[in-house]
């Protein structure tokens, strides 16, 4: 019976989850990057994730939600750097920030959470949905839990909508030309691939959701 | 993957580190950063100039810290941007009280994580601008010209702004003449091979072995124009007819010339493709009054080269001219 | 074989071009020959420092022709010593009446052709002396130590030599600072990839992608070890080691070190073997007076690396500190 | 029925058949080099006789055999260098010294050709026989005929057995270490190579034997 919410040691534990998904899947988001970019998306994530899980490991027990949020995002983005680095950092951060002195994720939280990481992402990088980047995924995720019919909110089902919208949202981006980030350039040279930071937002959104039923 | 390096996430951290080893007469690493500054930093009362971007692109940028050219450079992990608290930190440790000038090629990432720090430094009242360098002709059509990613014409850009910041210009002219350099310069760049990313062991893209392609980007992003490798006339000829057609030299005018290795280039090869860029601008009508040829902007084990042009007025050839002294550049 | 040449056979000729086009403030190309000069050539009453080889190493040698280095320099084609009279001719547009001082790295082709030119600068009384320069430990055991070859040690020795001329030292004077700087450096190369010679467009040796080999000559000499590619640290370890067991360099004596790249390896990859060296020699007791980590003996687009350290006494420091200005190496 | 003397202007044909064999071994040359040396040796070798072609071919139409050999021994040193240059070059030019005012080679000039080049070469390479060079080819060629008994000499004859000598000679090389050039520093490793100068000096004589037959 999977929980209804998501305690601070809950997400301590999901952040390592999610740090080991990367971590599987480094080798195939150097390749998305190659593609359309400069090869090294999947090493920024590996070495990002694994400094939040250093980060989340070092934490007090008494650390509330926002607690983990923010020190995950400055984690982050201070032992990667790349585009990656301060879009993801301020993600985390800014969830952190809209979720001040939280001690629980429930569906209302993380509706929070996801708005203020669309929000984020896209004033950070002016980007827009439908210009193939990782706010197509956060997008699609932030709405599939908005719209989410009132009879079928729960945490565990909200979080496998965002999951599954993000990882449409991110095939979806192959078919888009890109108006930001270095895949800009390339004009239709990068039809046909999908955009690496959409890829890794719906591989954290699926390891969120797999934690979730598992535990 | 042939490489002579230890641990493959190790090698920004390990390349500044033996830049600093090799070159304390120029420069100094700041404890616990993967970033160097002038050996004499912070230069009281002088605007400070701090480069950076990923690495994998030595001699740029660390190579050039020193008297005459950037006060500081702070380096990402390969081809990654780094992130903005050493930015910052960089940033402090060069300022001398005249404020920051944050030079870097125009890069999403770069963006992004030079933006957050000079968010950082103003918060704190130290004066700050920007100028993101935009020289690849391939990269974007001229009425996109501002989303051109910088290449080896960084080289220009970073030398003039420092020589103008070292006639103790204030930040608006030391600004100024960074935006008037970058305005000037056009590169192009042609690539033989792939390079290969030393954390994934992997060439980032695949090119036959009888293509080359031109206006291949620092990082392996596509470029204009692939097909057969051709003589190193002709690939000359294509790449400057490329930047002319961009740049508004008139015949009589000065220019000042690079011809750039991209890493696995020997300089026999450099020379000659020289060789065809001079004949090729006095054809043009247009006069060389500098000309550097080398390894300045490189793309780890790449072979090609890429060809920047900087169209001179009086300034800009005095403040190329000025001295310098740095690990990758010295001018006496 | 993917080069940015022209014609294959051109390679040394057309290399000489631009390479004289594009540093004319230091030196220019004698009329129809591959040879460059100082710009200022000939310097009257100093000995004239000729120096010269086989085309594919550059900047070696061509490329350190300047004020504080070489006075002229005479290029053969790709692996192959210039001719007896393009040397000749070379030696008679250099000289300024104080005698010439042939520096060139001990192969048995530029030992013929550089002997038979010297043959005919006597006969018309020109004093000439000879240093061939021996510096790779590699090449042949101590006690055959005259018969070693010359690899990036080169540089070495022509920057003490020229500045001894430059301080108008006869030609005894310069001759025997040449001979201290030979006796007083060692040089071990690592080689990774075989370069592929332009008029063959073949590789000269083979080596699997796993492999490296220590000791290999700047042609493609065999070497002394040949194994698996070690991590950049070990790999410096044993040339270092290979190094120090034959330069009798005691605990607290200043050494100069050049981690020189032979082609195709990029900067980083320099600097970690930098970092490691230094290391090593902070270890044996030595103190590095001034290192230079680039590319200054290459071997066309030969991956690898070699690193040449000179023991200094304060004649040497002094020689090796003295400014110089040339396309490939400048110091203030 | 082939020549019994080699006249100037059969000179000049002999160095430009020369000159075309050497051409099409040039890949071969520059393997064997490869394998012992530093690769160029081939290249070198045609340049060279391409260099030699052109100046026989400018010559006055009075020129005697000297006066071929002279300005051959020039035009290879200065339009190649290495080792091979000087050595060659000064081979050419030594025959020439020595067949000063000579108008016709006969098998008389043939010893004194042979024999100045292998003084020639040991002199200016101070190699010995046995040291792995291109004397070895040379000092095989003027033994054999010096040796020629007398019934036997004839000049297309004493040509075959120089060029068989030099051959066999040249095959020898194989089994040796080098004591001098650029193979000298690799001891064993030389072994079953044969050495690219002696291979070259071989080809030379084969060529001139073979063109005293053919006309
Ligand atoms: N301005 C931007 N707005 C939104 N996302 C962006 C922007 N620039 C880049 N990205 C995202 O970052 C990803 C690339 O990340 P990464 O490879 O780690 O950084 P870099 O491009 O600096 O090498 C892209 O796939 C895209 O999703
Ligand atoms: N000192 C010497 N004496 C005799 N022959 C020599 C000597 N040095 C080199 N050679 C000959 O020269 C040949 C190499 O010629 P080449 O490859 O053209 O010159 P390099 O060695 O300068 O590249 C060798 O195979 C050998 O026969
Ligand atoms: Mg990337
Ligand atoms: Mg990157
Ligand atoms: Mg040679
Ligand atoms: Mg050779």
């Amino acid at each position: 019976m999977p929980k209804l919410n998501i305690t601070p040691p809950d997400l301590r534990r999901i952040l390592c989850f999610v740090a080991e998904a990367i971590g599987k899947e480094e080798a195939y988001l150097n390749s998305l990057d190659g593609a359309i970019g400069d090869g090294d998306h999947g090493i920024t994530m590996r070495v990002g994730f694994e400094a939040v899980k250093a980060k989340v490991g070092a934490l007090d027990a008494s650390v509330t939600i926002d607690g983990v949020l923010t020190e995950s995002g400055a984690a982050f983005m201070g032992a990667t750097g790349g585009a990656i680095g301060v879009l993801l950092g301020r993600m985390l951060m800014s969830a952190g920030a809209a979720l001040q002195g939280c001690k629980e994720i429930g569906t209302s939280e993380l509706r929070v959470l996801l708005n203020s990481m669309e929000t984020a992402v896209a004033s950070a990088g002016k980007a827009k949905p439908g210009d193939k980047t990782i706010l197509d995924a956060v997008h699609a995720a932030n709405q599939a839990v908005a719209t989410t019919a009132e009879a079928d909110q729960s945490l565990p089902n909200m979080l496998s909508r965002a999951s599954l919208a993000a990882g449409t949202a991110a095939q979806n981006t192959a078919g888009m030309r890109a108006r930001v980030g270095r895949a800009s350039r390339l004009g239709d040279r990068v039809l046909g691939h999908p955009d690496p930071g959409a890829v890794s937002f719906s591989i954290i959104m699926r390891a969120m959701a797999q934690w979730l039923e598992e535990n | 993957m042939k490489k002579l390096i230890n641990d493959p996430y190790a090698v920004a951290v390990q390349t500044i580190e033996g830049l600093a080893l090799a070159y304390p007469q120029y420069l100094r690493q700041l404890d616990n950063l993967t970033a160097v500054v002038r050996q004499d930093a912070p230069v009281s009362g002088k605007v400070a100039i701090l480069s950076g971007g990923g690495s994998g692109h030595e001699p740029m940028f660390a190579g050039f810290v020193g008297r005459g050219l950037a006060d500081g450079s702070v380096a990402g992990n390969i081809f990654t941007s780094p992130p903005p608290q050493p930015i910052y930190q960089t940033a402090k440790a060069i300022h001398g009280g005249a404020g920051i000038l944050l030079l870097y090629g125009n890069y999403s990432g770069d963006v992004l994580n030079f933006d957050m720090a000079a968010e950082m430094l103003g918060r704190e009242g130290i004066k700050v601008s920007t100028v993101r360098i935009s020289d690849d002709v391939a990269s974007a059509p001229p009425d996109r010209w501002g989303d051109r990613r910088g290449i080896a014409g960084d080289f220009f850009v970073i030398k003039v702004a420092a020589a103008r910041a070292e006639e103790k210009a204030d930040l608006n002219g030391a600004t100024a003449a960074a935006e008037k350099a970058n305005d000037s310069t056009r590169s192009m760049g042609v690539a033989l091979t792939s390079c290969v990313i030393p954390a994934s062991g992997r060439t980032i893209f695949e090119i036959s072995d009888q293509d080359m392609e031109i206006g291949m980007g620092l990082h392996g992003e596509p470029g204009v124009q692939r097909g057969a490798l051709l003589p190193a006339d002709q690939v000359a000829g294509e790449m400057v007819r490329r930047i002319l057609a961009d740049l508004p030299a008139r015949p009589g005018e000065e220019v000042a010339v690079l011809v750039n290795g991209l890493g696995a280039t020997p300089l026999c090869e450099l020379f000659i493709i020289f060789r065809a860029v001079s004949r090729l601008l006095r054809e043009a009508g247009l006069s060389v009054c500098r000309s550097y040829v080398g390894n300045y902007a490189t793309s780890l084990d790449m072979a090609g080269c890429s060809i920047s042009i900087m169209r001179l007025d009086s300034e800009l050839k005095r403040l190329l001219l000025a001295p310098a002294e740095s690990p990758a550049f010295i001018q006496g």
